[in-house]
């Protein structure tokens, strides 16, 4: 019989000495070149932390080449990001410079630090997920591509998180990103009236809706959609599985801006609807990665140092924004939710452009 | 030359980013599963949709959740993910490994699964990606063999995460990673026995920079901040000027209470109007230190829009000294739970409950004091309710 | 001496600011009902409750609105307010009266009211306050005579009411006056006869000082603004600076976009960041003058929290020349009270039906196109709403 | 047969010939001395506008004798203004002076230009509305005779607008003010079941309810109200008289702060609570005038030149304002309608005091 309930190892066992000896008592950090971390302690030990970008979705092959990487330099100790980078830890400086040397020629990019971009938090998509409007890596991999440059460097005003996920249950932080990619439904879900009386619960499923689009229909134990209430979001579906709403010609993606997340200077915000749609279009996404680039770019040469997106968009004005970057506003940027009129202008104190 | 099954996929093995298809395409080499995945999103690929069935449900003794079911809806053209099942594996909290046990885990999967993981999905687990139903439970014998288990799933608690705080970082607070491995290990019943209305999630950052999201993210999130002045090394401050910092421009004019003035060379910091964003502080490490009480902010009921609208996290406790065992952590977690619990409906997350019943019934079910801190401002709307002791308490 | 038989109320005529108990007692000298009304308010403050009865519908031949109607809840006290009515006749655009005219009205009511009224109602009446249903008609009769007409109550259009703009005011961007009494006459069926699910309220200020409040009171605003470069005269800027004020802390520094700098002594602004706010303006008329091209901003929804919460309006359209006979706006009005009159249920406003049924359905069904300076911000949930042909063009 | 649908007087005809010469035509304006407004034509001419307070319920003979003052030196000229005060509108320079003195013999308060307060907007109380809460009128006398000094003074930092409304429909723009004063019941109606079915229409009754606090009984034609719903708004009893909801000992008054009108610098915005309930004292109110005397001097003396009291409080934190003031802070303070979850903190940005 299997143990049960032990949690996971302790992380303690998994520090590095140079952690274990000076935990709790850091002094400063350094950010000598892209991808490397130098942390110095009270006692004056420094560690040095090379952080290099992860596709996320790996084979035990790949970890285990980055293990013997992290033996060969780290002692075996390594770790990974919040957002998925692999960061190996040393305590031997004059370990780091062979350690890039190997990194760069095994083809691992080293950067995501300071004003950079870093590696894109991201979901399943058409890899594991039932419910995806989109792919998860493909996209991801297709815009790192065009973006690398970004990930190496610290040229950018700030740092920039993109994040990605595949439908509106936004797996991830994507609702707080500055730079957010999300895929959308846009057909409404066909109940199929021969499966639901077996496989789903009528009152939970009208329940599901946020916006009250399904009536259930007692009678013939089955659910009606109100085809005008229903925006796509898929809710029924995750619990009712016969009311499938994936359709390739209405599926894409979306994309949002100035989300943050940190209380740096302004307090966390969401992300705000910048492009209502772009189609699906793999292998590579041209669409969304164009869309996103020029995000980018208009971003890189108008905010002031140290803003991050959202808060060059809230000094310049979002009228500005969609100026800027050429994005048409349209009636589905103004917001009809809950709490919409919240994001009315109430003010004359709007710019002409 | 034969031509190849996966052009689409092909054109994503260029490039200067790490390719996921290569990852595939190695672990395809021994994995008849991992090369069925690869023909099955190559077919996703060219149809632009997803082909897997809407999951059932799939665990291991003991427990309700760690395993999400996964089913082809080809089966008949991709037998070998008829079942793609993925475990979901409590990461060591902050993400440190030793190789040795990375490399356990791998043997693990290349034993029981399709040799494909993500490191990490987004609530910190490691997710095995891709068994079968049979091979679930061996897998789970032998990752608790290695010193691994299993992290949430369905309406449990799911893997409480942390910053790697006192780890490595300067502005650690709060003991991040000793907080979220003791409530990890206090709540392991929550996390593998759905028992909640709803998922529920814990998340810990040591300072305000929030480098593990949990204000976005998290149902409970514990991030960490001070009290007192911020300790000025008026040295460093002119060595940074030296260095090239505009402090003028870069620091004080971006501090958002504008309470920070350069006198000459030196800095000036109105600390009672410091509302602690760690900007000047990111900024200057060296000369700029927090102030010297430590504690955490606690917050509730972050979440993604799913069903009423996305919610970042509130402030219910402005102030909470945090040392082990964390009792007092860990009783405001339970009280708050057990109400969720009890008025929460099903798929109901605490956000959207408290949201619903209102904040001051939350706060008194709960035992906490209101406080300014709670609020942007205070309500405009005249629709205040009162308490039947406030309205007989006037009566004359 | 005899007691007084109002002391509450007696304590209310000393003190430096005018008294309305003075004023009622005056007039209570010539009419019993003032008398009686002076006796009830007084029991009211001994009660510390009103005393009168819920309204019952009383009105003048030919009119739905005008005239509030009211009862005594103790007749047997007061038998001389059983009665009470208001009238509320529509004052002259900008609250402008020769004597004459004033004088007239008052005769009209000393001939059938209390000999009380308010100058002015908060929705900018005349209010005559106290009349028996016998006298409504002759009274109205009378008023007609006098040149006056009854302003809206009920579900109908109320009295418009416009700031003094270009009356006196040198920030007129348009002619409030000229606009409000042109709706006024144009839609005098609309103020008499309610036909709407309930009431609606227009509003003109010619700047945004908005000195007649109609962002935070109207369903309907129209705010005077302006496009072009501010102008400046940097003589009197630098006779301002000369006069003592502080250009840099007072204007610059207070700026809200901080698009205004002191170069010296002269002012620079980067007039494409202006959002027109009037504040550099106010603090100095003589320097800096208004852009050249004069129009207004259109909003719509203001009003107070019943039922669903108070709302401010909202913009609708950024910028609207108005010159006379301002069709556009007059058109642009009924489309959205024949919309909100199609769709509105009863009791409900213009800005929660907006609320409800969403922006987009209104501005479609209005024919305004939407833009960036309708929003503070676009939206932050993903549920959005394609509209059919959104989805078939993108068919493929 | 009366004449019907003339409408108002023409405004036109009210105009004084300075006024009627410069038509739109104005130049700039000052404010040699509290409640003395000059405005300069682009002619040269000038407009000399005496501002003076008015207790705005008012008798036939009191706006007599103001016509007589009109007409002694302003050529029968005056208008109102949209805060219920009386403007005198001279051409003559050599009238204002003579014009001032009498006013001063006889009580008429002159003020509320500039940095002061003016008049305060309010409604009927006791005087002649069936919900109130409190009275308006006396109120509002009982406060401007204490705080009257700001009135006929300009030494605030920018001008405070006070509004009252005796009860939750808000005549006047009670929300928006820089000071409003809210008279609020606190009982819940009780439905009185033998009028119910004659006088009330019960699915508006129900629909009336903003908290959805009350049920149809259709039965027995009447209503129930749910205590715990029920936040007294007294909406059900504008729409059912059967459903009275005042009562001497819970009605009472509220204060709010920080709202505005005006686009100067910062958007309109609402009005906040600050306190949740003072007694009904007649006939002086003292618990109510105290408090807001309390907070406008707070204001008068923390405040930065031409802050209004919102942007102020906005500046320092709520926080500090709750300090300040020595104002408790409670549960009541937090928003729980509709949108309430806008109003809370979601950032560690917030002071300790
Ligand atoms: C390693 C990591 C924590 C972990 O436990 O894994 C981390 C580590 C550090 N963060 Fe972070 N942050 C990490 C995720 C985050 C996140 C979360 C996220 O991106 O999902 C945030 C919030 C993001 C947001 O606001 O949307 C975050 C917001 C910050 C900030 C605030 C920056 C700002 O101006 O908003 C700082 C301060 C700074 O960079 O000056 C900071 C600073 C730092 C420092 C300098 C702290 C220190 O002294 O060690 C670390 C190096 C930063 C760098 O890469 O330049 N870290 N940091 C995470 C690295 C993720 C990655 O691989 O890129
Ligand atoms: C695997 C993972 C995505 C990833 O690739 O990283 C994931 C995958 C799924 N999530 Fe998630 N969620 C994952 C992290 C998140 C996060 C991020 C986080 O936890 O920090 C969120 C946003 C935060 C939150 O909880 O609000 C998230 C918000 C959701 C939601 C919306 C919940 C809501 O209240 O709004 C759903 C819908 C649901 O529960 O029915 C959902 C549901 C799902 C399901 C179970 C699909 C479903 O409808 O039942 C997905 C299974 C995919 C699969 O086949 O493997 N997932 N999900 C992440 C978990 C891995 C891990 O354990 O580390
Ligand atoms: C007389 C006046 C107050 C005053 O002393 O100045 C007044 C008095 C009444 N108002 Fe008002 N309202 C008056 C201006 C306002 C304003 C201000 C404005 O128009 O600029 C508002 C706020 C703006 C708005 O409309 O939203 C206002 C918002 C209300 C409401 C709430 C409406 C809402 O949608 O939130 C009600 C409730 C109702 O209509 O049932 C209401 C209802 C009433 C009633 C008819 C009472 C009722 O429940 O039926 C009051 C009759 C009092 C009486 O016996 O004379 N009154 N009312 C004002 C009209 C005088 C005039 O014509 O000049
Ligand atoms: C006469 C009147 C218009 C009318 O048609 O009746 C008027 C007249 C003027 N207003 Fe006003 N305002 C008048 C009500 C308002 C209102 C509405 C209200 O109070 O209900 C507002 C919006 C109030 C708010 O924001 O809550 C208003 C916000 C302003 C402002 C913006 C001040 C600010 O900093 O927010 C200015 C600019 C200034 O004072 O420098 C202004 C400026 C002016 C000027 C200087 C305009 C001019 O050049 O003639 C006038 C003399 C102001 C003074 O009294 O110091 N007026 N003004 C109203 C006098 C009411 C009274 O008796 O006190
Ligand atoms: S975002 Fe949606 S589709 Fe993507 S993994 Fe999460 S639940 Fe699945
Ligand atoms: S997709 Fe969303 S909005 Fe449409 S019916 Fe399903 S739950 Fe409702
Ligand atoms: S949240 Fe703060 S303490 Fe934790 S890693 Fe980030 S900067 Fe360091
Ligand atoms: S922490 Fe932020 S608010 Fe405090 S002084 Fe530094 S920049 Fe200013
Ligand atoms: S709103 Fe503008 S134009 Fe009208 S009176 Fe006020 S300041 Fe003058
Ligand atoms: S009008 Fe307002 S925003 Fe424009 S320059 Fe003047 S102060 Fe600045
Ligand atoms: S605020 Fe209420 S009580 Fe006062 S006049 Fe208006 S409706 Fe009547
Ligand atoms: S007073 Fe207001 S909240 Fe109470 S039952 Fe009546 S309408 Fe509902």
């Amino acid at each position: 019989m299997a143990k049960t309930d032990i949690g996971p190892p302790d992380y303690k066992t998994m520090l590095p000495p140079v952690i274990a000896r000076n935990y709790g008592k850091w002094r400063y950090h350094e950010i000598p070149q892209p991808g490397l971390l130098v942390h110095t302690a009270e006692s004056g030990e420094k560690l040095y932390s090379v952080r290099a970008g992860s596709p996320r979705l790996v084979s035990t092959d790949h970890i285990r080449e980055i293990c013997a990487i992290a033996e060969k330099y780290c002692d075996g100790y390594l770790r990974f990001t919040s957002r998925h980078n692999i960061e190996f830890l040393l305590s031997d400086k004059d370990k780091v410079t062979p350690l890039l040397a190997e990194l760069e020629s095994k083809g691992y990019p080293v950067g995501g630090t300071g004003h950079a971009i870093s590696n894109i938090v991201h979901t399943q998509g058409w890899v594991h997920c039932h419910t995806p409007a989109t792919d998860a890596s493909g996209p991801v991999k297709a815009l790192m591509d065009e973006i690398y440059d970004y990930f190496v460097t610290m040229k950018l005003p700030n740092h920039v998180r993109i994040a990605l996920a595949c439908c509106l249950n936004m797996c991830g932080a994507v609702h707080c990103s500055d730079i957010a990619i999300l895929g959308i439904h846009r057909t409404v879900p066909k109940p199929d009236n021969t499966r639901v009386p077996n496989v789903c619960e009528i009152p939970s499923t009208v329940a599901s809706c946020p916006t009250g689009a399904i009536r259930g229909d007692m009678k013939n134990k089955t659910i009606t959609v109100n085809d005008e209430k229903c925006m796509y979001c898929g809710n029924c579906y995750t619990v009712c599985p016969a009311m499938p709403i994936a359709d390739p010609d209405n599926d894409g993606i979306s994309i949002w801006v100035g989300g943050k997340v940190s209380n740096a200077r302004s307090a966390p915000s969401f992300s705000k609807l910048a492009i209502p749609f772009l189609p699906n279009n793999p292998p590579r996404w041209p669409e969304v990665v164009d869309a996103v680039k020029n995000i980018i770019e208009v971003y890189a040469s108008h905010a002031r140092k140290h803003e991050r997106v959202g808060e060059w968009i809230e000094r310049v004005g979002w009228e500005r924004f969609f100026t800027l970057t050429g994005i048409p506003f349209t009636d589905k940027h103004i917001d009809d939710f809950d709490m919409a009129t919240e994001t009315f202008h109430s003010s004359t104190l709007f710019k002409w452009e | 030359m034969a031509e190849s099954k996966t052009p689409l996929l092909d054109q994503l093995e260029g490039g200067k980013w790490p390719s996921f298809v290569k990852d595939i395409k190695q672990a395809a080499e021994k994995k008849p599963m991992a090369e069925d995945l690869l023909q099955q999103l190559e077919l996703s690929y060219k149809d632009r949709i997803g082909h897997w069935k809407h999951g059932g449900i799939v665990g291991v003794k003991g427990y309700g959740s760690g395993v999400i079911g996964r089913y082809s809806d080809r089966p008949d053209l991709f037998p070998n993910v008829q079942a793609f099942h993925t475990m979901r594996v409590n990461h060591p909290t902050g993400w440190f490994y030793k190789t040795d046990a990375l490399r356990h885990l791998c043997d693990v999967w290349d034993k029981h699964g399709s040799g494909l993981m993500n490191m990490h999905g987004s609530t910190g687990d490691a997710i095995l990606l891709g068994t079968t139903t049979d091979h679930i439970q061996p897998c789970f014998d032998d990752l608790t063999e290695a010193g691994f288990d299993l992290g949430g799933s369905g309406s449990a608690l799911r893997t409480p995460s942390a910053c790697v705080g006192p780890g490595r970082c300067e502005w650690a607070c709060i003991d991040s990673l000793d907080i979220c491995y003791n409530v990890t290990m206090s709540f392991q019943d929550k996390i593998h026995r759905p028992m909640f209305p709803y998922k529920f999630k814990i998340k810990v950052s040591a300072c305000p920079n929030d480098c593990v999201a949990s204000i976005a993210r998290a149902d409970f999130s514990v991030i960490g901040t001070w009290k007192g002045d911020i300790r000025i090394d008026q040295g460093e401050v002119e060595a940074y000027a030296a260095s090239g910092l505009d402090i003028q421009k870069e620091v004080c004019d971006l501090c958002p209470t504008k309470c920070m003035e350069l006198d000459g060379k030196k800095i000036k910091i109105y600390n009672k109007d410091c509302t602690r964003c760690m900007h000047c502080i990111n900024l200057m490490p060296k000369a700029l230190r927090q102030g010297e009480e430590k504690g955490a902010t606690i917050l509730v009921g972050g979440k993604a829009p799913i069903l009423q609208g996305a919610l970042l996290s509130w402030v219910i406790v402005p102030f909470m000294k945090l040392e082990p065992p964390y009792e007092e952590l860990k009783d405001l977690v339970l009280r708050i739970q057990d109400w969720w619990d009890e008025y929460g409906k099903s798929r109901e997350r605490l956000g959207e409950l408290i949201k619903r019943l209102g904040m001051r019934v939350f706060l008194r079910a709960v035992g906490l004091p209101a406080v300014p801190q709670m609020v942007k401002a205070p309500r405009t709307n005249p629709y205040v309710f009162f308490w039947p002791e406030d309205i007989k308490k006037e009566v004359k």
